[in-house]
């Protein structure tokens, strides 16, 4: 169980949280197939530091981006995502 | 192989008479500057692999590199559950060829992997999972495989220890029951292949790390080692947990997130449960070896991670969850717990196949159902390698399908897994 | 062996005898006494038969460690008699030895020992293949270990959290200094201790290990900063100092597991002592010095009549006076420190000769080894330490640890008791320290707004601790057992090496040396040295393995706990249970299938009406200008122009364009919208909206509430329906006032705040009324109470999956699939390929462009009596050609009726199927024109 | 406040124990505002105008009392209800069931959290009455029953029950 320091719960156990996975960007509607499959199922699976998306579902509900090392579990900032207080 | 060599009971009663040690299984080699094929991960896929392609391909110029010990990886994690009742048809159809790899492997390889048919039993807990059994069994009987949905007297009868009483959150319903699933030796199956490759000529190096690939107009030319390049016109990704980062040193991108999945063993008792017992609303499934653990496991970790440390909650959601199905047993201890990579892909099903650089192929992305299709997918690679193209077992799990949008339907099973 | 007079460190209350049985024979012990120490005190001396070869084994270090000391205890298997005490009426026998302890009869496998070389089975049981699962049979019942009953008593296990600033595991005098000097420093402590008492190896010690034992234990019992647990042992290490502890003694239960977030882990888990390897080290009679000194000093039993004792170290040559001073005649003392040593230990059920490296044979009864310690590193490897073998200590030493882990004691090196309770309070300060870093830490981060002096920066100075010159001591120049509870000999590790089995992981696979309960405990540094000398290097060389969680076997009751399984119920639930409904599990909620009668509950509806607790229905309330947007976006339909009071079905998709909601939503108000999903969905979809309003959309005006247990939600259905309705509420029903897709709010049997929606599931004229949930049972019973008249009747879920079976209407999840994308439902006119965005439009947009997916369709069997059961399989000889998703005798129609997935190619109205039955037979079928069997046209519901 | 006093006249407590009270308060009136309340940050609770006002994510408010004037308002006194656990043990007893750190630096009174309690999300406002150490315990109605059984079950090595 990893401590996950939310920015407006403080300490928090991991299992209040939901992992989203590493952060991609939605392509426009317009993309044609390889760029819109690559954003659906392609990933860098990297081993090591990585930011990723966590959602704080049993606590604040708030998505917020989390950095950790994939290998160790050691976790960085976490800073809430864009345009919430 | 060498006849002196032999494993019989004949073999053990001489060398036990006479006190003489048996011959090393395989052997250590300096690294050739070039081979045909390199298979990177000592594991049941690379070892298989490798067999397969000296025995049923004359290919033996094969090195198979392992950057700690063979089968340290997923091959020695997991639970070792064996069978072939899948959701859909052509992955039934693969699982079965490889369960009937697997009923004959011990002859085949010289090398009892202990394959013990137990019987594979998949829980039912909820009237949509009870229809999901029903599902596979149907899609599995048209394969002319042995599975069906049973009853809670029958399922009592073949595991007196489940509660099959009116259960309030988790009661048992059914089952989907399949006979010649079971249990194997996971490292017997792994030294049996080195054992049988390497007599037939592969060279295994263990301690050997793939460091890059060179690729030269689109081909695959140099594998990279830690202990030095090899040249070879033929890389094989059979790792699981790094195939994304060996799949990189290629550049090639795959639609793969590593999940660790966590097992565990209890101290020995006396035999009480015979048959591989699964829930998968519970994510749990139980099996007893012949020295009398459990061996348990779950699903995958919540959270992608390269880790192997194994967790807690693991620990205890599994406890909670083998007591819902067997309180009896609430006093046997955990004895030990770790995890191993799993290589999970979008749609629950593996990548085999070619990849846009020319000669490296791919045989990853195994999720948690790796180990059951080592034979298998060891035999269809090594064909896939001598003949340059993928054979119909293989052809629905090729990389392309995430580019066409063509996926394998096993998700549907995903929640029921192993 | 025989009870002592009284000892000055004695741990038995002789004034408290414990009568208890061995093997069915009544005994007497003391409190105080572990089964063991009872058993030895009345001369048993053998405790157990081995795993594979069922040789007699008794007691090697008397603690939890002791691999011979493996008993069953009532219903409970593998207790550890050299740990457990023992208690009034307690039944103990023996493991693993048929027919009786002294006589074995597989024993027979000791002649068969040449032949039984490690990996055995690999080597045959291959041919003939028939008689493979004989052989199977003939293994499995070789497996060892205790026994476990259908119907045992339970066992009572608990959980809780804490939260020390320091835990220190060991209590020893090391983890004692720690604990009280970090508590002095501020530190909220923890001190885990395995065994029943403080004090490590002082309590078997001399006057003065005596007298700083009792000093230490009275400082750490009395200071209130400190929570002491004996008995009790860390279990594991995990993340982020995420510490197990599985505790034992605790009023009311017999295990609890303790989850500790620790801001600072001090490891004093001393060290182990290692057994030597040489022929006949398995003898009942040969024991490790601890072992004999815990006898003697704590249990006054004497171990043994006429001893050898073969020491190499300090503690070794203490446990000489300690045996003289028992009354044990020790008859020859080897110095292993020197060049001798012992070769060979004889007798049959027990020690009866020592021969040493002179050759020299001593009459004894009793061998004793004191040849070096295995440091108690596990809790170490888990924090990420790869402790490294220290050649001059023998023994593997701490490398690299985290910040939040300190090590002190024995694990980190030797000294006298000031030296070790030095290094301890030095350690215990440098803790507080650390963990008011931590601490600091979180608090700035917690939003309470407590705020902290920052935390002193510059480290506690720590005197050294050396480990001690020891000499390497593994094996004698004979073979003996390097694992005791897997009975791998020194040989087998040879013969492994040989066979090519040549790193010490593959050796430990292959011989099973590390793998049994005890978990290499005392063997790991013997076998990696033994295997260093098999393959040529030295252990330095040869890696050690990985110590895996837990430190020691721990039950699967403790780590369950109370087995709390959240579970939902509608407020209606009192009413279901009083009428006995049977239960339905839907995800974590308890619903009603049906009454009893679920086809009189279908007639119930389709003749008069009916009422069903749905309030499991998602809802979540939607405020906001831009809430249009999000519907707009996350619906396949278009939503613009949704007027105030109407009611809009919607489908959404994944970015995959696969279905993985449906529902209705409906406007309250200007800027107010109730949205509705599956109740199974419910949690899904309010995280979906919430993951595009804040990753995707933060600029939107949209408030969200998730109101799901707000309303109490009620669908009355059938022709009456309009009626029952009306006599509850103001509301006007005429169809032209309130229309179907239309929604209104209002009082409905004095309950203000409900909203109705008229929608129907079941194909019925019918009205779902969202009740404030408090009130929701009194509504449901108004509802029953006012139209008893009326015909009207509960009905539960296996009713409305029947109707709305008959009307066509699919579920998500069982009428679609992981793979199902939004064409293949027969829903083309909703999704809206014209609109700028919407999640999944990609998809869908290739799907329109394609012919090759399976589409849903109505199909009646031609035989109407045949229901195919749900999944079967729609085939073309051997080829699946589609499935059976949903299928019912439909009550309305008499008949058969299935809804299922089909290959385009057969999908047109019309087409004949053949449906494959679990029996082998295939039955005709077609597909309809509509998905509805039922009143196609909707005439029922919206009139 | 009054109506939230660790046994109000009309409320008997669900269960007492040696050093513990288990009261029911669903019944009181709570509401979802969105703005209004910027001084009660997230994680906090106050006492506004005789309201008892927390917060446990940024922008939205949890009011308890009559309906507040702001725009929009929520009614979310269905949707949850509402126990207060008081006494010595009380702290005890959310250990078994809740992993977060109650003490006193940590979580001191007024100190506000949406948290799994049990395995459900709740929330959890440490709000002493009169210096004795009390909680009130927030979960969703449907889980309600669970709960409230839990806390029993949990409870009773401190006598509740």
């Amino acid at each position: 169980m990893l401590v996950i320091l939310c920015p407006h719960c403080g300490p928090r156990n991991s299992d209040e949280f939901s992992f989203q996975g590493e952060i991609v960007a939605r392509p426009g509607p317009a993309s044609d197939q390889e760029t819109w499959r690559d954003y659906l199922y392609m990933r860098d699976n990297v081993a090591g530091w990585q930011t990723e998306r966590w959602f704080h579902v049993s606590g604040c509900r708030r998505f917020l981006n989390v950095e950790r090392h994939t290998v160790t579990n050691e976790i960085g900032v976490v800073t809430p995502v864009g345009g919430v207080q | 192989m060498n006849q002196k060599a032999r494993f019989s009971a004949w073999g053990l009663f001489k060398r036990g008479l006479t006190r003489s040690h048996w011959p090393r299984v395989w052997d250590h080699h300096e690294l050739r500057d070039s081979y045909d094929v390199v298979i990177v991960g000592g594991g049941v896929h690379g070892l298989a692999t490798a067999y397969y392609l000296a025995r049923n391909h004359g290919i033996t110029n094969v090195a198979v590199v392992e950057k700690s010990y063979i089968g340290s990886g997923g091959s020695g994690r997991n639970t070792a559950i064996v069978r072939s009742n899948y959701l859909t048809p052509e992955g039934s159809k693969f699982y079965d060829r490889s369960v009937e790899l697997y009923e004959h492997l011990a002859a085949d390889l010289n090398f009892n992997v202990m394959f013990e048919q137990r019987g594979h039993m998949t829980l039912a807990h909820s009237d949509s999972s009870l229809r999901t059994m029903r599902w596979r069994a149907e899609v599995n009987k048209l394969q002319g495989i042995d599975s069906s949905v049973i009853g809670p007297e029958e399922i009592k009868s073949l595991a007196p220890f489940l509660d099959t009483s009116d259960h309030p959150r988790y009661p048992i319903l059914g089952a989907l029951w399949h006979p010649p699933g079971g249990i194997v030796r996971h490292d017997a199956v792994v030294w049996g292949y080195a054992r049988a490759a390497a007599a037939l000529g592969v060279h295994i190096h263990q301690g050997t790390e793939l460091t890059g690939i060179e690729v030269e107009s689109g081909r695959v030319a140099v594998a990279q080692t830690s202990r030095g390049d090899i040249a070879t016109s033929t890389i094989v990704n059979c790792t699981a947990g790094w195939a994304s980062l060996v799949a990189k040193m290629a550049g090639v991108r795959l639609p793969i997130i590593t999940r660790p999945l966590q097992a565990a063993v209890t101290e020995p008792v006396r035999q009480f449960l015979h048959p591989v017992v699964v829930s998968g609303s519970l994510h749990t499934y139980v099996s007893q070896t012949a020295r009398g653990e459990l061996v348990f496991g779950a699903s995958v970790d919540p959270f992608a991670s390269y880790s192997t440390r194994g967790s807690l909650e693991f620990a205890t959601g599994l406890a909670t969850h083998v007591l819902e199905l067997m309180p009896a047993i609430s006093k046997m201890r955990m004895l030990r717990q770790w995890a191993g990579l799993c290589d999970m892909t979008p749609d629950f099903g593996p990548i085999i196949g070619p990849t846009p650089v020319d000669g490296f192929y791919v045989d990853v992305g195994w999720g948690t159902y790796g180990f059951k299709a080592g034979p298998v997918a060891g035999e269809s690679v090594a064909e896939m390698v001598a003949n340059g193209r993928p054979g119909s077992l293989i052809e629905p799990f090729g990389l392309e399908r995430f580019h066409a949008g063509t996926l394998t339907a096993e998700k549907g099973a995903a929640a029921v897994g192993h | 062996m025989s009870r002592l007079s009284e000892r000055p460190g004695e741990v038995i209350d002789r004034t408290r005898p414990m009568d208890f049985s061995w093997n069915g024979k009544p005994y007497r012990g003391y409190a105080g006494d572990s089964i063991a120490s009872a058993l030895a005190a009345s001369g048993v001396r053998v405790f157990s038969r081995s795993f594979k070869y069922h040789r007699p084994r008794g007691i090697l270090t008397a603690s939890f460690h002791d691999p011979n000391l493996m008993v069953q205890v009532g219903d409970e298997p593998n207790v550890r008699a050299g740990h457990r005490l023992v208690e009034e009426k307690m039944e103990v026998s023996a493991q693993n030895a048929w027919p009786s302890l002294g006589f074995d009869a597989k024993g027979v496998n000791r002649l068969l020992g040449r032949f039984l070389t490690p990996g055995f089975y690999y080597k045959t049981f291959m041919s003939p293949r028939s008689l493979w699962p004989w052989y199977q049979r003939v293994l499995a019942r070789f497996a060892a270990g205790g026994v476990v009953g259908v119907d045992p008593q339970p066992g009572r296990y608990d959980h809780r959290y804490a939260h020390p600033d320091v835990l220190v595991a060991g209590g020893g005098p090391a983890g004692m200094a720690a604990a009280i000097d970090a508590a002095e420093a501020g530190a909220a402590v923890i001190l885990v201790e395995e065994e029943h008492r403080l004090g490590g190896h002082l309590r078997w010690g001399d006057s003065d290990d005596l007298g700083a034992l009792e000093e230490l234990s009275a400082a750490v019992l009395s200071h209130p900063g400190i929570e002491v647990m004996v008995d009790s042992v860390v279990t594991g290490r995990y993340d982020h100092n995420w510490v197990a502890i599985a505790q034992r003694g605790v009023e009311g239960v017999d295990e609890r597991l303790v989850k500790a977030r620790v801001k600072c882990l001090v490891v004093a888990t001393g060290t182990i002592e290692r057994p030597y390897v040489f022929e006949g080290n398995d003898l009942p009679g040969v024991m490790l010095s601890t072992a004999v000194r815990r006898l003697i000093n704590l249990h006054a039993v004497r171990p043994g009549e006429r001893a050898v004792v073969l020491s190499a170290n300090g503690p070794g040559d203490s446990a000489i006076a300690d045996l003289e001073e028992a009354g044990v005649e020790v008859a020859e003392v080897i110095d292993a420190r020197g060049d001798d040593t012992v070769i060979k230990a004889s007798g049959r059920m027990g020690v009866q000769g020592v021969i040493d490296s002179r050759g020299r044979r001593h009459d004894a009864d009793l061998l004793v080894t004191a040849v070096g310690w295995t440091t108690t590193t596990t809790l170490l490897n888990m924090a990420g330490d790869r402790p490294m073998y220290e050649p001059r200590a023998a023994r593997y030493l701490s490398k690299s640890l985290p910040y939040d882990v300190l090590a002190t004691g024995g694990i980190v090196g030797d000294g006298s008791t000031d030296q070790l309770v030095q290094h301890g309070t030095a350690i215990g300060r440098e803790a507080a320290r650390r963990a008011s870093v931590v601490k600091f830490q979180w608090l700035t981060a917690v939003p309470t707004g407590v705020t902290r002096q920052p935390p002193d920066t510059s480290e506690i100075e720590v005197p050294p601790l050396e480990a001690e010159r020891h000499p390497e001591l593994f094996r004698s120049s004979t073979h003996g057992f390097v694992d005791y509870s897997e009975d791998v000999t020194s040989k087998d590790l040879f013969a492994a090496a040989a066979e090519g089995y040549d790193s010490m992981e593959l050796a430990k696979r292959y011989t099973t040396v590390n793998m049994g309960p005890i978990q290499g405990k005392l063997e790991a540094v013997n076998a990696v040295a033994i295997h260093g000398e098999a393959t040529g290097s030295s252990p330095l060389e040869t890696s050690t393995t990985t110590w895996r969680p837990p430190y020691a076997p721990v039950s699967l009751g403790v780590l369950a706990g109370r087995q709390y399984e959240p579970v939902r119920y509608s407020v209606i639930q009192p009413w279901h249970e009083r009428r006995e409904a049977k239960p339905l599990v839907a995800g974590s909620w308890i619903r009603p299938e049906h009454y009893g009668d679920p086809v009189a509950e279908v007639t119930a509806v389709r003749e008069a009406v009916g009422i069903i607790d749905v309030s499991p229905l998602g809802k979540i309330d939607l405020r906001g200008r831009d809430v249009p947007k999000l519907l707009e976006f996350v619906y396949v339909n278009k939503w613009s122009k949704l007027d105030v009071g109407k009611v809009r079905y919607g489908i959404m998709c994944n970015e995959d364009g696969v279905i993985f909601d449906d529902g209705v939503t409906g406007r309250l108000g200007a800027d107010q919208y109730m949205m509705s999903s599956t109740s199974g969905g419910a949690a899904g979809v309010w995280n979906w909206l919430d993951d595009w309003l804040q990753t995707g959309f933060p600029d939107w005006d949209v408030k969200m509430t998730a109101v799901t247990d707000g309303y109490a939600s009620i669908n009355v259905a059938g022709p009456n329906s309009r009626e029952l309705v009306g006599r509850l509420t103001e509301i006007d029903l005429r169809p032209e006032a309130f229309g179907y897709m239309e929604v209104r709010t209002g009082v409905v049997a004095g309950v203000p705040g409900c909203f109705l929606w008229r929608i129907g599931f079941t194909g019925e004229l019918s009205y779902e009324i969202h009740v404030p949930s408090a009130y929701g049972l009194w509504v449901w019973e108004r509802l029953l109470e006012k139209g008893e008249d009326l015909g009207v009747r509960a009905f539960g879920i296996e009713a409305q999956r029947i109707m709305r079976l008959e009307k066509g209407h699919f579920i998500v999840g069982q009428d679609t699939d992981g793979l199902t994308q939004g064409h293949g439902m027969g829903v083309d006119w909703a999704i809206k390929l014209d609109k700028p965005d919407f999640a999944g439009k990609p998809e869908l947009m290739w799907q329109a462009e394609r012919d090759d997916y399976r589409r849903l369709a109505a199909i009646q069997t031609e035989d109407p009596a045949i229901v195919p059961p749900e999944a079967s399989q729609i085939v073309a000889g051997d080829v699946i050609k589609g499935r059976i998703t949903s299928s019912r005798m439909s009550p309305t129609l008499g008949r058969s009726i299935c809804l299922g997935q089909v290959d385009p190619d057969l999908a047109a109205p019309g087409s004949r199927l053949h449906i494959r039955l679990s029996d082998g037979v295939t039955v005709a079928a077609r597909v309809l024109e509509h998905h509805a069997h039922f009143d196609p046209e909707g005439t029922r519901l919206r009139g | 406040m009054a109506e939230l006093s660790p046994i109000p006249a009309d409320l008997a407590p669900e269960a007492r124990g040696e050093s513990l009270v288990l009261s029911d308060f669903s019944v009181v009136p709570k509401w979802r505002v969105f703005s209004g309340h910027e001084q009660v940050r997230p994680g906090t609770s106050a006492t506004v105008e005789d309201r008892l006002v927390w917060s446990v994510s940024p922008g939205e408010w949890t009011v308890v009392g009559p309906a507040p004037e702001q725009d929009p308002v929520v009614d979310l006194s269905h949707v949850r209800m509402m126990f207060r656990l008081t006494g010595p043990d009380s702290s005890g007893l959310l250990a078994k069931v809740c992993a977060l750190d109650l003490g006193e630096d940590m979580f001191p009174d007024g100190a506000a959290a949406r948290t799994l309690v049990a395995g459900v999300a709740t929330e959890l406002i440490r709000d002493d009455q009169a210096g004795e150490r009390s909680f009130l315990i927030i979960p969703s109605r449907s889980y309600g029953r669970y709960l409230h059984t839990v806390l029993l079950d949990a409870g009773g090595e401190f006598g509740l029950g």
